[in-house]
């Protein structure tokens, strides 16, 4: 199961939701707003999503870690809006009868769903432009519009 | 040919156009006409090849025919977790 | 920190040790009682542990993995007594700057601490005698001493 | 030489020599030697090379000297996670 969350994501009852008696083996991936980037410290971050592209393209990355994977439960969770320092961004559960399974099907899919899931994160500084990730041209840090 | 596209903006795109989403009449015939066209007309910073295009909200070809009544969306490098 | 415990481990309480504001990846490794080993139905557990070089060796470990990946945090708890299904038996938590190393220290950790530790885990079954894993001489389940 | 020696059972060894701790007398010069003795006398189904040892809560080589008052474990194989 891939879904967007626009309020606090909450581990303790999605891990309740992965117990199974049958599995030996679960694996967690969180993703916390570190308060730096590339050497620059951040003050918070805005992440936005286009929700029926990203649910549509995290539950495909979803069924490929059930085919390729040993696994029994899957559950991911990304978050939109505004984050503070410390705040969950991301969370990735997978159980599984052996830790192989676990271990290798987590890491695929905080891999892809990082990579391919239609979701963009916007860095706030002290005293500097936001940026949106990734998306500089010209090797320069890519700015925000000027408010209109 | 004139179609009728409704376009979402994302992150990046939405803030350079100013606006979530439109509706507009063109003549391109792919999405890669479409953004070039929009590109010009709104100073959109990214280059085509470093976008990705979605129509009716799957991932699509860039130089997929338009249809007349197509979602279109343009999708910037993502950055997810 | 490597630690046993006589009582369920709390995974939320262990997790919340580690957070951190340089931290944007936490990785956690759970082994819980499985209802089944080889294809044998399980009906309850027992850990028993040499308190005095189980403790020394996970730390070992743990200092092992801190000299090894690029880490912030490392948290391990190996539980001692009788755990019955859906129990957790050990749990493992790493925080780091990024991904990769927390993913690299955890599987070490799980790993080594499987390997290395002495902690030995006995099973029982419905109708059958216990069995100590790991410990069956000639072929055999190795069984445990009648009751005396 | 004899040798007082303090000996801590766990897991199987511990069920198989039917408590948990003694204090012996031995004229065993070597942890593998003490090992062979107690297992021909109590009957423990692992062979030495199944086993580690420890002394005084440290993993020890198998022919290192036992010392007078040692404490001694013989650890099976382990099964932990």
């Amino acid at each position: 199961m891939f879904r967007l969350a626009e309020t606090p994501i909450d581990p303790a009852a999605l891990l309740h939701s992965l117990g199974e008696a049958r599995a030996g083996a679960c694996v967690t991936f969180a993703g916390w707003v570190r308060n730096h980037n590339d050497g620059r410290p951040v003050e918070q971050l805005d992440y936005e999503a286009y929700p029926a592209l990203a649910v549509k393209e995290g539950e495909r990355i979803v069924a490929e870690a059930r085919a390729k994977f040993p696994v029994l439960g899957i559950v991911a969770v990304h978050r939109t809006g505004s984050l503070a320092i410390g705040d969950l961004a991301v969370w990735v559960g997978v159980t599984a009868e052996h830790r192989d399974g676990a271990y290798a099907a987590s890491r695929y899919l905080i891999d892809e769903l990082k990579a391919r899931v239609p979701i963009w994160k916007k860095e706030h500084y002290a005293g500097a432009q936001p940026v949106w990730i990734n998306c500089a041209t010209r090797g320069e840090h890519a700015q925000a519009a000027p408010p209109r | 040919m004139t179609l009728t596209i409704h376009v979402q903006y994302f992150a990046i795109l939405r803030e350079q156009r100013g606006l979530s989403r439109e509706t507009l009449s063109t003549t391109a015939a792919t999405a890669v006409e479409l953004y070039t066209e929009l590109q010009a007309k709104h100073g959109f910073s990214l280059p085509a090849d470093r976008l990705r295009v979605a129509i009716n909200d799957e991932f699509t070809a860039w130089n997929a025919p338009l249809r007349d009544g197509a979602a279109v969306v343009f999708i910037p490098p993502v950055a997810g977790g």
